[in-house]
């Protein structure tokens, strides 16, 4: 297919970013464009300029913040995610669930940033993100502000980021050894948007037996990425057992709000919301029992 | 309104006019008659259109022509070298990894960023690394086979390095 | 797919009645709304800009008056037509009296239904963008009549 | 005839006429130089000076009436050159001629919609300009309104008398209707031991070739010559279609066929295509060119038929099949493009491979708001098996009998062949039943069941499951009479020429176009075997010109027919090329013709050993032919056209050779299903094939594992999935999901080789055996799900299908805590 047409403007600094989508009335930031241009061709979507931020040089970088963080430039594409040493190391999840996005061509192009800013309420990092209550660094003509994930999706295809803004970085925690964690992506085809995404992170007592902590984020199950508080809550300083697993499982579908489509309709999604909270929770447990020596 | 868009093609300087909205595959198909990359979906599912873009392997239908400005572009037809085929196209050729010919130019130059980057891989790895390229004849044993076989060729035989190599 | 909603107004029905049965109340209320021309006392046309954030297309609409019964009942029928598909909506709103003798409540049904590229290759967003859509218009419409009425009659 | 029994893998070739013996190798494909350097030239790849390029507009209603198109705005947009409604169309080309009897011959068939559209994707107007990009542009710009209408969503309420009518030329929704019966049916239903009632249902789906239909017209008004370039595989039998729609005499119409990114068969229907953009270039001068976008094509390329069978099966206690009778439904979407052909072709393979005598049929052919329908890796013959091997799963499991005993039982025996079956059918070899054992040796049956009782006590389902398939080649066009007797239209031909030059250089051209299967090197290794050649001295000429290249009526890529028609051909002209050779060259070097010997490029005496190479032969022959007597034929080019020896079919009793060979398959799935889920997990698949003699094993080889593929994702992942509102919900490959490297392992093939007793060279035909796994891995779910007692009716299984079936369900034997 073929794009509508559209006046293109590649820009190399980020002050210069800011200045065109100032001036443009009809703006759009393109990244990695790997969400963006197929919309584009299926003129689902037809932006009057498309604002080229990929050929600036500063946003593409993984370093880390101190002991405790990890930053990460919007630019960053998939790929670089998945084999970062420094987020293995720190915040495994995250080039965990990179790998799973799309195949090998998408993620040496598709961002991180572009990902988050899409906000398709199917994509991989956005619940990860999510569950990692990663913080959000946004640069606008009124300076920059940071922004916590949980306020970040704002509606479907929509977040905090305004016309005239873009995404500088993104902030991600490292997780200590008490924290275990699981990527579940469940679908027909390898690759594909899942008919469910299921982040999930753990954070045990010293023994290995208590849930101190538990986040879940959610894909494809609401118009934006989700966590499943009700489940969270329920856990949080219970005693790990199958039971608990799957009552919070069960709880975990509490608010969604699934759409329908041929590959599973909305109660098939909530069905498998339940299934792989509960076997990603096995999973984050077993890892973080792995982790802090309490196999 | 056109443009002009100059790129380093296989190695040999090049240029064209392209609209803004113009897919760096038709620029590449229609402007410069490299017909070698192919288009096979409106989505980005198949990677017939894949290309080497600075070295990384990408969709040439979800890339703009006037992105590539400035830029290194390797297509299937800067393999062959000196009338002598790559160790890639030779493998494909003797393994049968391919029967209609429309997925390969994409599904070797997936392969092809594959053994840049890991010259000796499983055959898990290349499935995953050719799990962009919709193959609709082979049922992918054959390329399997080939790529691992290019990989051995290659790992005997230095690859003649090349002029658009990035690492 | 069908949506429904109900909304209660300080207005009495009449006056609730004319903002709705106003083609330029339709009109605001759709996103992006371009060129209305009333076409006959039941029927205008103009174009929108439908859908969510970035995925939006440009609709060439047709609007019908199906039926109706002044101050209790509408049956609007909205046809849709832009990016290689379409979009019906089908509209039934009914006006009752309120909580109080000068306030009306508006109950309203929609029933939209989408085809051609829409339908297929964005059917997995569509049940969640239908939603947000027809719901985004008839909060403009709520919001509207609500300006409307404040103004006086 | 007993069955040659050669070990798996080794390969018994035909013995070589003379010299060495290419036909049997797995020599490299001649074309694969090109294709892996990027110099194949696809339709796309053709360019003409000046082509203009269009964009169609396209139904988003399954029904409707189209109120009026406005057309305005389009055409005055920036390099838009003209733009045309189904009503202007419709005044330049005559209707598709069609194929079914009264009335559905009376239905009106145009490139774009006229008054109606019939199902969403259908083109209602098409824009040419200057280029893809301003085409597409303008399109958007045509405004069509419409009454909506309802739409019909399945055959069998399309059928019913009360549904809304798709063609009210003809009053029904029927494309064709009637029984077909053989044997004594109700005999062997009063002599079963159980009767089984079952509905199946074979879904849609196609097989996606990569390379998207395509078309380019030029239009020539000085010679007054159209020059058609397609994809189309089988262009010249489309001809009388293309030509009488267009009202241009074939001798004005050159169609070229360049290489073919992938058909399977889904590549025939795009006959309105072609004569669009011929209809186009006539008016306006210059080339068309249509490029499909992968939207149309699954909405309104092709799909495979639909069908829907409601079935009774008489059986014996042993697991016998002694009959059975019921009704088909096929849903053939909203055109019969060449429909009703599928309610006849399935009769080829209509008793499958089992003995059993009595059939009857009532077989529906039926109109629906969907995409017209068309051959996918074979046509309308899939559905069919599917029910047989479902049947036979059905019987072994209500007798509590073994699913491969049952099939053994009831498999024609390898002493029987070649077999007739009651309709007149003859299968031309084969060990079916070895065929079963072997898959379950490759599988190692017993250790798998005991692997599937130790994975249930942990609460994980494995199964496995087995399935068998003709493969049908070389079809009797003559069938179609079975449905209509007045089609004028019957047998099957196949034509190649092989021709030698004054250099002495051997070229070799055939009818059918070139879409992957290596034909080129196939030709080669037939023509050097019987010419004493290396195929790569063999100039093939590359896909398909009716200019350069012989083809008959029959001629095209379908129907697995190349190796069996094709090669019949090739045979038959290599071989007379050899004696006008031999003759020249034994007066040459003054010996008998018999003593010549063509080897290593050279025509040697075996008497004396004195030779000449084949370029004196060439040299004298057509240069310095006073040389040789002049009642000598020095005519070195020879042009040879195979037929099979059908008969017709008779349309009363339905009964008579409706093909040439049959090729079989046995197909063997491992699969391990999440209970939870319903996600089924491939763990293995085998297949057995034998489709004989094998010209090029290496070839086959990779028809045999593609077609499985094909199968394997039909099963698992791909469905042309429609809303009851008509719409198409798999529009694109986001939804429509073609098995990437990583949803398919490695499937494994062996050979056995029987030869055929039927086709030349004994070879089968190969290619369409994909369907086999279907009820392969229908079986192995219901297989590894039997501990809850599940069955599925479907040839398509969701994740979800499957949950929602074991939804409340708890396996029989309950899984430790």
């Amino acid at each position: 297919m073929y794009p509508r047409p559209f006046e293109y403007r590649a820009v190399t600094t980020v002050d210069e970013a800011l200045r065109v989508l100032h001036e443009v009335e009809d703006g759009k930031v393109l990244a990695g464009g790997q969400s963006l241009l197929p919309l584009m061709k299926l003129r689902l979507a037809s932006p009057g300029v498309l604002v080229d931020i990929s050929g600036i040089p500063d946003l593409s970088y993984i370093r880390p913040q101190g002991e405790n963080a990890v930053e990460i430039g919007s630019l960053t594409t998939h790929d670089t995610v998945a084999h970062s040493a420094l987020l293995q190391e720190r915040c495994p999840i995250l080039p965990a669930a990179a790998r799973g996005i799309a195949d090998q061509q998408i993620r040496n192009r598709g961002t991180i940033g572009g990902s988050s800013c899409h906000a398709d309420p199917a994509s991989d990092l956005p619940p990860t993100l999510l569950a990692l209550d990663a913080e959000f660094s946004i640069v606008g003509p009124k300076g920059s502000r940071t922004v916590p994930a949980k306020e970040f999706f704002v509606d479907l295809f929509e977040t905090q980021v305004q016309r005239d803004e873009i995404l500088h970085h993104i902030q991600v925690p490292t997780l200590g050894p008490q924290w275990g964690w699981s990527y579940t992506k469940f679908n027909r085809r390898e690759g594909d948007y899942p008919i469910v995404g299921v982040a999930i992170l753990v954070r045990l007592d010293s023994h290995g037996r208590r849930l101190e902590e538990v986040r879940i984020g959610l894909a494809a199950v609401n118009p934006t990425p989700c966590r499943a508080r009700a489940a969270e809550r329920f856990l949080q300083g219970q005693e790990i057992s199958p039971a608990i697993l799957k009552e919070a499982a069960h709880r975990s579908t509490e608010g969604l709000h699934p759409g329908s489509d041929m590959h599973g309709s909305s109660q098939y999604r909530r069905d498998m919301v339940q299934v792989f909270v509960r076997r990603g929770l096995e999973e984050a447990v077993t890892r973080a029992r792995l982790a802090g020596g309490n196999p | 309104m056109k443009r002009k868009v100059s790129l380093r093609v296989n190695g040999e300087e090049r240029e064209g006019w392209a609209e803004d909205r113009m897919l760096l595959v038709h620029f590449l198909r229609d402007e410069l008659n490299l017909t070698g990359t192919h288009i096979g979906c409106d989505t980005g599912h198949c990677g017939a259109c894949t290309v080497l873009l600075d070295g990384k392997s990408v969709k040439s239908c979800m890339v703009l022509a006037v992105q590539a400005q400035g830029r290194k572009v390797e297509t299937i037809e800067g393999l062959e070298r000196e009338g002598k085929l790559h160790p890639l196209q030779e493998a494909f050729r003797e393994h049968h990894g391919l029967q209609c010919g429309y997925c390969t130019p994409g599904m070797i130059l997936s392969s092809l960023y594959l053994l840049r980057h890991n010259p000796s891989p499983s055959e898990e790895e290349i499935r995953r690394a050719i799990s962009g390229n919709l193959c609709r004849c082979t049922g992918y044993v054959n390329i399997v086979k080939a790529v691992r076989a290019a990989s051995e060729r290659m790992a005997t035989r230095v690859e003649a390095p090349s002029t658009e190599e990035t690492g | 797919m069908e949506f429904q909603g109900n909304v209660e107004f300080a207005a009495p029905r009449e006056v609730v009645w004319k903002i709705i049965r106003d083609p330029t109340t339709v009109a605001k209320a759709m996103p992006d709304f371009r060129d209305l021309v009333v076409t006959s006392p039941t029927s205008f046309t103009g174009s929108a800009k439908v859908g969510v954030s970035v995925i939006r297309g440009s609709f060439r609409f047709q609007f019908q008056i199906e039926e109706e019964n002044p101050g209790s009942f509408l049956r609007l029928s909205a046809r849709g037509r832009g990016i290689g598909s379409s979009v019906d909506i089908q509209t039934r709103v009914t006006l009752a009296d309120g909580g109080s003798p000068t306030a009306t409540r508006m109950e309203w049904k929609a029933e939209a239904q989408v085809g051609g590229a829409l339908a297929g290759i964005a059917q997995r967003l569509l049940d969640q963008a239908a939603d947000r859509t027809v719901r985004d218009i008839f909060t403009n419409l709520s919001r509207l009549v609500r300006e409307g009425t404040a103004a006086g009659p | 005839m007993s069955a040659a029994r050669t070990s798996p893998r080794s390969v018994a070739v035909p013995a070589p006429a003379e010299g060495t013996g290419w036909v049997g190798k797995s020599i490299p494909t001649k074309e694969s130089v090109r294709f892996t350097t990027g110099h194949g030239s696809y339709l796309d790849d053709v360019k003409l000076e000046g082509t203009a390029h269009i964009a169609l507009v396209h139904s988003p209603y399954a029904h409707a009436r189209i109120r009026s198109i406005d057309v305005k705005e389009a055409s005055a947009m920036p390099g838009v050159l003209a733009v045309y409604t189904g009503e202007d169309i419709r005044k330049l080309v005559d209707p598709f001629m069609q194929l079914a009897p009264p009335p559905a011959d009376k239905v009106l068939d145009y490139p774009l919609a006229v008054e109606k559209v019939r199902f969403v994707g259908e083109p209602v107007a098409v824009v040419v300009a200057r280029d893809r990009y301003l085409a597409a542009d303008a399109a958007e710009m045509v405004q069509v309104d419409y009454d909506v209408l309802p739409p019909v969503m399945d055959a069998e309420s399309a059928a019913s008398p009360s549904a809304p009518i798709l063609h009210e030329a003809i009053g029904t929704n029927r494309v064709w209707d009637g029984v077909y019966e053989y044997g004594d049916v109700d005999g062997a239903f009063a002599q079963a031991d159980l009767v089984i009632q079952e509905k199946f249902h074979y879904h849609r789906f196609n097989s996606a070739p990569l390379e998207l239909n395509a078309a380019l017209a030029s239009f020539d008004r000085r010679t007054g010559e159209l020059t058609l370039y397609t994809n189309n595989v089988m262009p010249m039998f489309c001809m009388p279609l293309v030509a009488s729609s267009l009202r241009l005499p074939s001798d004005r119409i050159r169609v070229i066929v360049p290489d073919v990114g992938g058909s399977f068969g889904n590549k025939i229907n795009s006959f309105p295509y072609m004569v669009l953009v011929s209809v186009l270039s006539m008016q306006l001068g210059r080339p068309v060119k249509w490029t499909e976008l992968r939207s149309e094509f699954l909405a309104a390329g092709t799909h495979g038929n639909e069908r829907t069978f409601q079935i009774e099966a008489a059986v014996r206690k042993d697991g016998t099949l002694l009959g059975l009778r019921g009704e088909a439904f096929d849903d053939t979407g909203a055109y019969a493009r060449y429909e009703p052909a599928g309610a006849v072709i399935w009769a080829q393979v209509a008793f499958s491979m089992y003995r059993h005598k009595n059939l009857r049929l009532h077989f529906h052919s039926v109109f629906t708001n969907k995409c017209p329908v068309g051959p996918n890796r074979g046509y309308s013959r899939a559905q069919h098996l599917f029910l047989y091997e479902r049947i036979m799963d059905r019987i072994a499991d209500r007798l509590g009998l073994d699913r491969g005993e049952v099939r053994e039982r009831n498999f024609v025996r390898a002493d029987e062949m070649p077999y007739q079956a009651p309709n007149g059918t003859v299968l031309d070899g084969g060990d079916y039943a070895r065929a079963l054992h072997r898959v379950q040796e490759m599988l190692d049956l017993p250790s798998l069941r005991a692997q599937q009782k130790a994975l249930r006590a942990r609460g994980r389902y494995l199964g496995v499951g087995i399935a068998a398939a003709l493969d049908s080649a070389g079809n009797n066009f003559a069938q179609v009479r079975v449905i209509n007797p007045h089609l004028p239209f019957s047998g099957n031909s196949e034509s190649a020429r092989v021709w030698m030059d004054m250099m002495g250089r051997v070229h070799v051209a055939m009818g059918p176009t070139n879409q992957g299967q290596g034909h080129e090197t196939m030709a080669s290794q037939i023509v050097a075997h019987e010419l004493g050649l290396n195929p790569e001295d063999v100039h093939a000429l590359p896909g398909f010109d009716s200019h350069s290249h012989p083809y008959t009526g029959h001629s095209g890529a379908y129907a697995s027919r190349t190796a069996v028609m094709g090669g019949g051909a090739l045979l038959g002209a290599a071989r007379e090329l050899r004696r006008r050779i031999q003759v020249i060259a034994a007066h040459l070097l003054k010996t008998a013709p018999e003593d010549i010997l063509l080897e290593k490029g050279e025509a040697r005496s075996r008497r004396t050993g004195n030779a000449l190479p084949l370029s004196v032969i060439g040299g004298v022959a057509l240069g310095n032919s006073l040389e040789l007597p002049l009642d000598m034929d020095t005519n070195l080019s020879v042009t040879y056209v195979y037929r099979p020896p059908f008969r017709i079919p008779s349309h009363v009793d339905k009964k008579g050779n409706f093909t040439l060979t049959y090729s079989y398959q046995v197909h063997g799935a491992v699969v391990e299903v999440d209970p939870e889920t319903g996600k089924v997990h491939l763990r293995r698949y085998v297949a057995v094939d034998d489709c004989g003699n094998m010209i090029n094993p290496a070839i086959v080889e990779g028809q045999v594992i593609g077609a499985a593929v094909h199968g394997i994702e039909a099963a698992l992942l791909c469905e042309a999935k429609y809303g009851a509102d008509g719409q198409l919900l798999a529009s694109s490959f986001t939804d429509y999901l073609c098995a990437t490297s990583l949803d398919v392992p490695p499937v494994e093939v062996e050979h056995f080789i029987t030869p055929s007793t039927a086709g030349p060279m004994g070879v089968r035909g190969v290619g369409e055996g994909g369907g086999t796994a279907l009820p392969a891995l229908a079986a192995a779910v219901e297989d590894a799900l039997s501990p809850f007692g599940v069955t599925f009716q479907d040839s398509h299984l969701t994740p979800e299908r499957i949950q929602s079936a074991m939804r409340g369900r708890a396996p029989t034997v309950p899984s430790p805590p």
